[in-house]
């Protein structure tokens, strides 16, 4: 399994992670900063498993680092999720910039 | 499949003239060959084949004849209807979403193909031995409710949208009694593979797990019927509700894919419950016969899982040929009131049944595991401990049941008391 | 070789899928994007020998955090006909900070000489996964089903209408 | 042996195929005369009214919140019962508490009525 250079899984895994950084940052909507945060998790999840297979082969570590990121992820995404719906319900927006009322 | 490929192989590596890279070995032309073959011919044959029986054992349900104009007991009917297909007219509604709605039938499709690369359909003939076969199961089924999905959302339609948030409330909702069936069976064979789950259903080992395991078998098999959208669980598509479902905008081929993915699907279904519970292609003398000549002892395993998954199909359209369809609410209660629960009492029951019988393995990781108190029963020992054990629970399920439909009964008569009052 | 190819299409399904979740205006075909994305992923899972958590991948976010997302969207659908821009005001600041950031990691990674392993990977891999879940890794197994319990409480208690409850609904 | 997944790409190959030449024949075969009236979303014969993409209620999307929790119980369970055999009797507990855990998020999820079709 040396065909692929570890150093590809980390610019891909780099890559993955500044787009999703660049969609939470810049995205007005409540949920496509969601995607993006879920892309920067798949980021990180892409050098858990990429780092076990290069480095300890005979070891699950980062497979199991990986699972309870993505158990994680859907337990996040349904609390987000299920906040976004409350507050659309309540304000009708899911604008991030929108929603300031406990600014104050 | 291992004989298969060394028998092939030595065809193929005998061909340089092929003019292939060294790289590109034999066994993977041969996995091309038998993939392709699966895709392109077993998939639009089982819609042929199965739409046309369908039609006649429903009609003899109904004391009618069913199609006999078309070819020799209406035979060419499918084929007819298929030519039909290809040449209708496609429209795509103003105002849809295009990409996503192209790309919605296509992908349920895919999905319900891509299922058979894991069913064993006679010794040593598999598509590949993963080792998370019944998981791989689960995880393509994922693709067709996003297939689902889009194709609701980009009809631009209400009943379309209607019907995809009630196919994909009904599929999620399955899906979990069907997880932990499997989960279940995973258990008991000590493996996700197919190819082992089958191998444990010999009789040394103990024998169909259907026997073993009613209740598991009851809880895969509906929430499988349920999983695929058939009667009585057909509330995907039904027409005297929401017209027909999530695919009311499609016509033409674009149809005809998703009518290929239920079917393609509900074979799959069938061959999966032989698999896991009618002990795949085991019967007499195969592994006798495979002994001394793999071919026979394979001929002989496809007709055997022929015959089982034959006889799962005729159950299906039986089950369509009477049943009524469930109310949506009912369907959704039954769903996550009653099978989940039972699915998860079965799992712990199931798993402490296997406990019992336990080999005694050393793990390699600095402990050993010692013989479970039982485990010189051996494999039809566990048999008989696991039907019991089942039994007790269907037990315990109807009690509750009945408990439960007594304490609802009172409250209603109390609430039409109330009312009188 | 033939992994490279394979990589470089996983690659593509990835890395398009990430740059149309940024490119397109609409939350519907994002969240599509992202389905692509994470499929994507499953293929890098499998090319890294971890085909469990491939399958992991696929049942968990494309078959049921997609369509969580895809759900929510439809549900809150009226603001998605807006045809404002669906960016804020940081979008130029991000858009040359992010090309930065990608480079200075990138720099300080490959710079780094990983203690590489060549040996290949012996004994089955899933039962490995079940023993750790049960074995040093079992306080987290037992804490993520309390975490998916208080999840689902919480989701339940922020996503129900409040006003049904109440018999305001009109 | 080779990596078994290589079948699985080959079969996807093979299965996007068949919708792919399906479509392109019948695009060849099948009559284009597109028209207002054809195109129109179906709405059983009247005139179709308003936009499809209404808002529908909120119990859909609970119904996929408990599944989201469940399948990733799920998950969890399924390298369990793989190395089921190879497991201490401790692990059946552990597994009992895990379970008893979240059949408590299900009794939570009836007993508030998230469960119930309104």
């Amino acid at each position: 399994m040396t065909a692929i250079p570890l150093s590809w899984w980390v610019s891909v895994a780099t890559a993955l992670f500044v787009i999703g950084l660049y969609a939470t940052l810049t995205r007005k909507n409540a949920i496509a900063v969601l995607i993006g945060l879920e892309l920067m998790l798949n980021s990180a999840n892409i050098n858990f498993v990429a780092f076990n297979r290069y480095t300890t082969p005979n070891q699950v570590g980062g497979q199991i680092f990986a699972v309870f990121v993505i158990a994680i992820a859907a337990a996040e995404a349904a609390v987000a999720l299920a906040i976004i719906i409350a507050t659309y319900r309540r304000s009708a927006t899911v604008d991030v910039e929108d929603i300031d009322s406990m600014k104050f | 499949m291992e004989q298969l490929i060394n028998w092939l192989a030595n065809i193929l590596e005998n061909t340089s003239w092929w003019g292939l890279p060294a790289d590109v070995s034999a066994a993977v032309i041969v996995w091309s060959v038998y993939g392709f073959i699966l895709a392109l011919v077993v998939a639009p044959m089982a819609m042929i084949v199965l739409t046309w029986l369908e039609r006649k054992i429903i009609a003899r349900i109904q004391d009618r004849i069913g199609p006999n104009r078309a070819g020799p007991f209406g035979l060419l009917q499918a084929v007819a209807d298929a030519i039909k297909m290809l040449t209708k007219e496609d429209t795509t509604p103003a105002g849809a979403d295009r990409v996503p709605f192209n790309i919605g039938p296509g992908l349920a499709a895919v999905a319900a193909i891509l299922i058979y690369a894991v069913i064993p359909v006679a010794p040593g003939i598999v598509g590949t031995d993963l080792n998370i076969g019944i998981f791989y199961i689960v995880a393509v089924g994922s693709f067709g409710v996003l297939g689902i999905l889009m194709a609701g959302w980009s009809s631009n339609n209400k009943y379309a949208l209607l019907g995809a948030f009630r196919a994909v409330s009904q599929l999620v909702s399955y899906e979990i009694p069907m997880v932990l069936s499997l989960i279940t069976i995973a258990v008991v064979a000590g493996s996700m593979s197919t190819v082992t789950i089958v191998d444990k259903q010999s009789w040394v080992n103990g024998g169909w797990y259907l026997i073993a395991m009613p209740v598991t078998f009851l809880l895969f098999f509906l929430s499988s019927v349920a999983e695929v959208g058939r009667s009585p669980f057909d509330l995907l598509e039904a027409d005297s509700e929401i017209v027909a479902g999530f695919h009311v905008e499609y016509s033409g081929l674009k149809f005809g894919l998703f009518m290929i993915a239920e079917y393609v699907h509900a074979l799959a279904v069938a061959a999966l419950t032989a698999t896991l519970f009618l002990g795949g292609w085991h019967g007499p003398f195969v592994t006798q016969l495979t002994a001394s000549s793999p071919v026979a002892g394979a001929i002989l395993g496809h007709i055997y899982f022929l015959l089982k998954v034959g006889v799962i199909v005729f159950i299906l359209m039986w089950f369509r040929g009477t049943l009524p369809r469930f109310r949506i609410d009912q369907l959704l209660d039954f769903g996550w009131k009653f099978m989940t629960p039972v699915a998860l009492l079965n799992l712990l029951v199931t798993a402490f049944v296997v406990k019992l019988f336990q080999p005694g393995v050393s793990t390699g990781m600095g402990y050993a595991i010692s013989a479970g108190p039982l485990a010189s029963f051996g494999g039809v020992g566990q048999t008989i401990a696991l039907l019991i054990a089942n039994l007790l629970v269907a037990f315990l399920v109807s009690l509750a049941v009945r408990a439960f439909a007594r304490r609802s009964k009172a409250q209603a008569l109390r609430a039409v008391a109330a009312v009188e009052n | 070789m033939a992994e490279q190819i394979v990589f470089f299409i996983f690659t593509i399904l990835v890395l398009g899928g990430g740059i149309g979740i940024i490119s397109t205006k609409n939350l519907y075909y994002s969240a599509l994007f992202l389905s692509m994305t994470l499929s994507g992923m499953a293929g890098y899972f499998v090319l890294l020998n971890a085909g469990f958590l491939a399958a992991v991948q696929v049942v968990v976010y494309v078959g049921a955090i997609a369509i969580l997302i895809l759900f929510a969207i439809m549900l809150s659908r009226r603001m998605m006909t807006s045809s404002e821009p669906q960016t804020n005001r940081q979008t130029w600041l991000a858009a040359i900070v992010s090309p930065l950031l990608f480079i200075a990691i990138l720099v300080l990674v490959l710079q780094v000489n990983w203690p590489v392993s060549s040996a290949a990977p012996t004994g089955d891999a899933l039962i490995l996964l079940g023993m750790s879940f049960l074995g040093s890794y079992v306080i987290p197994f037992e804490v993520i089903s309390v975490l998916l319990l208080v999840a689902l409480v919480g989701a339940i208690i922020l996503a129900r209408d409040t006003h049904t409850d109440t018999g305001r609904e009109q | 042996m080779q990596n078994p997944y290589i079948f699985v790409g080959i079969l996807v190959l093979a299965a996007l195929l068949l919708p792919v030449v399906g479509l392109g024949v019948a695009w060849f075969l099948r009559p284009h005369k597109p028209n207002p009236f054809k195109q129109s979303t179906y709405e059983c014969g009247i005139e179709p009214i308003g936009d499809a993409w209404v808002q529908f209620k909120v119990s859909y999307y609970i119904y996929a919140l408990v599944f989201v929790v469940f399948d990733v119980e799920s998950v969890f369970l399924f390298p369990w019962a793989v190395a089921y055999n190879f497991l201490p009797l401790y692990a059946l507990l552990e597994v009992i508490i895990f379970v008893a855990i979240l059949f408590f998020a299900l009794v939570y999820a009836w007993r508030k009525d998230a469960l119930k079709w309104i």
